[in-house]
């Protein structure tokens, strides 16, 4: 299973912040993972590929092409606002 | 020290116990950010701030070793809160200790500026109107850039 | 407010008290310093500081009053010891309130920098190898010189 | 009588912080003020004179030009070091 992680908006459109779904086989990026949400919610999809979207595999930032396995926890990070 | 918590904090107990640790350093300066009572959307109810435990410590990690790296500074400290907030409540304290006042104002400044558009913390308005998501201001991502001219380091 | 004392003070109970008076402020920023343990001449044993009582106290309200017209700010602490002071303890504190933390961080960089060459205070080091009057390093010259061109207004 | 204010090292300088003296009618500005401490003492008086010198009448700012009368306090502020 893969573990997927929403926070700030994303976890909105979501409905909720944390899902895990079994990823198939051809899923190996985190292009393909978003690909493979927009089959179910494209409005979604679109929200996570956003350029404002930042993207962690297993809490290290990653770029959107970073290969992930099935195990992974995906964060998806919309704009940050601290302070 | 970076303390990311749900516990609502006391400023002026933070600052004496930080001053109290480094008595060879003759600048502390410290920056306290306060819910302002006033949102986007109408009077404040409270802030909701979300965060990403263990990254979100090591984004703020990587700001405070930029800051070390730019100037002499000797100790740093850190404390953000997470949950929901209160308005006029504390949100965010940074105090920076070094030996020249110079050094202390710019790494604070500098502190607030990255922590604003680099941390991973997402804010959540609750007014009246309704609830809203915050994202930087373009004032906010301009301050930031000013760290990316030579002319200020 | 302007306060100048013999009195020891305690940073962390002025700026609990300060930020208790202005809960519509989002941002706080003060500077606190503090007698440092060297002098020019070796160990220091103690710092003596001399006032002009009332024009010291209305160089620094001149002071305010100039930061006040540059920035917006709400609300400002000036805290100035005189007479002996051991090493180690706080000599000035300075916090500023304002709405938006760029005029706060402006604000107390600004009073800091008059502080230390247009407040009438007269500073005397006594170390192991004698006394000796300080006068601002050329540093100090430069940092107010800084607010007298446009690009920091 | 006037009251002569020193601070910092021209304290050091005068043996004291304070002195009041008879001023003679021809003093009428510091300038004179401090030519007439000159004839007692010479060191005392260049360093009054010295151009990082502020002077204070009565508790304002004025300058090395400015009137006084018999009654006034006057003060000779070296160069200040605050904060």
């Amino acid at each position: 299973m893969t573990r997927l992680l929403y926070f700030g908006k994303l976890a909105d459109i979501a409905g909720g912040r944390m899902r895990e779904i079994p990823a198939p086989d051809h899923v190996e990026t985190i292009s393909d993972l978003i690909a493979h949400i927009g089959e179910a919610d494209a409005v979604l999809a679109a929200a996570l590929a956003d350029e404002t979207v930042r993207y962690a595999v297993n809490e290290e930032i990653v770029s959107r092409e970073a290969a992930i396995s099935n195990t992974d926890e995906v964060a998806f990070l919309p704009p940050v606002s601290g302070g | 020290m970076i303390r990311v918590s749900e516990k609502p904090f006391e400023p002026g107990a933070e600052l004496s116990a930080f001053e109290n640790q480094t008595a060879d350093e003759g600048a502390i300066v410290s920056f306290l950010g306060k819910v302002r009572p006033k949102g986007a959307g109408g009077d404040l109810i409270a802030l909701k701030l979300e965060h990403y435990s263990g990254v979100t410590e090591r984004s703020i990690a990587d700001i405070v070793a930029k800051a070390e790296e730019r100037w002499s500074i000797s100790n740093s400290l850190i404390i953000h809160r997470v949950g929901a907030i209160d308005p006029g409540e504390p949100i965010v304290l940074v105090c920076v200790a070094a030996k020249h006042r110079r050094d202390a104002f710019k790494a604070a400044d500098f502190l607030m500026d990255y922590l604003k558009t680099e941390a991973y913390f997402w804010k959540k308005e609750i007014t009246s109107a309704g609830e809203e998501w915050i994202e930087p201001r373009k004032g906010d991502y301009d301050d930031v850039k000013r760290w990316q001219t030579s002319k200020l380091s």
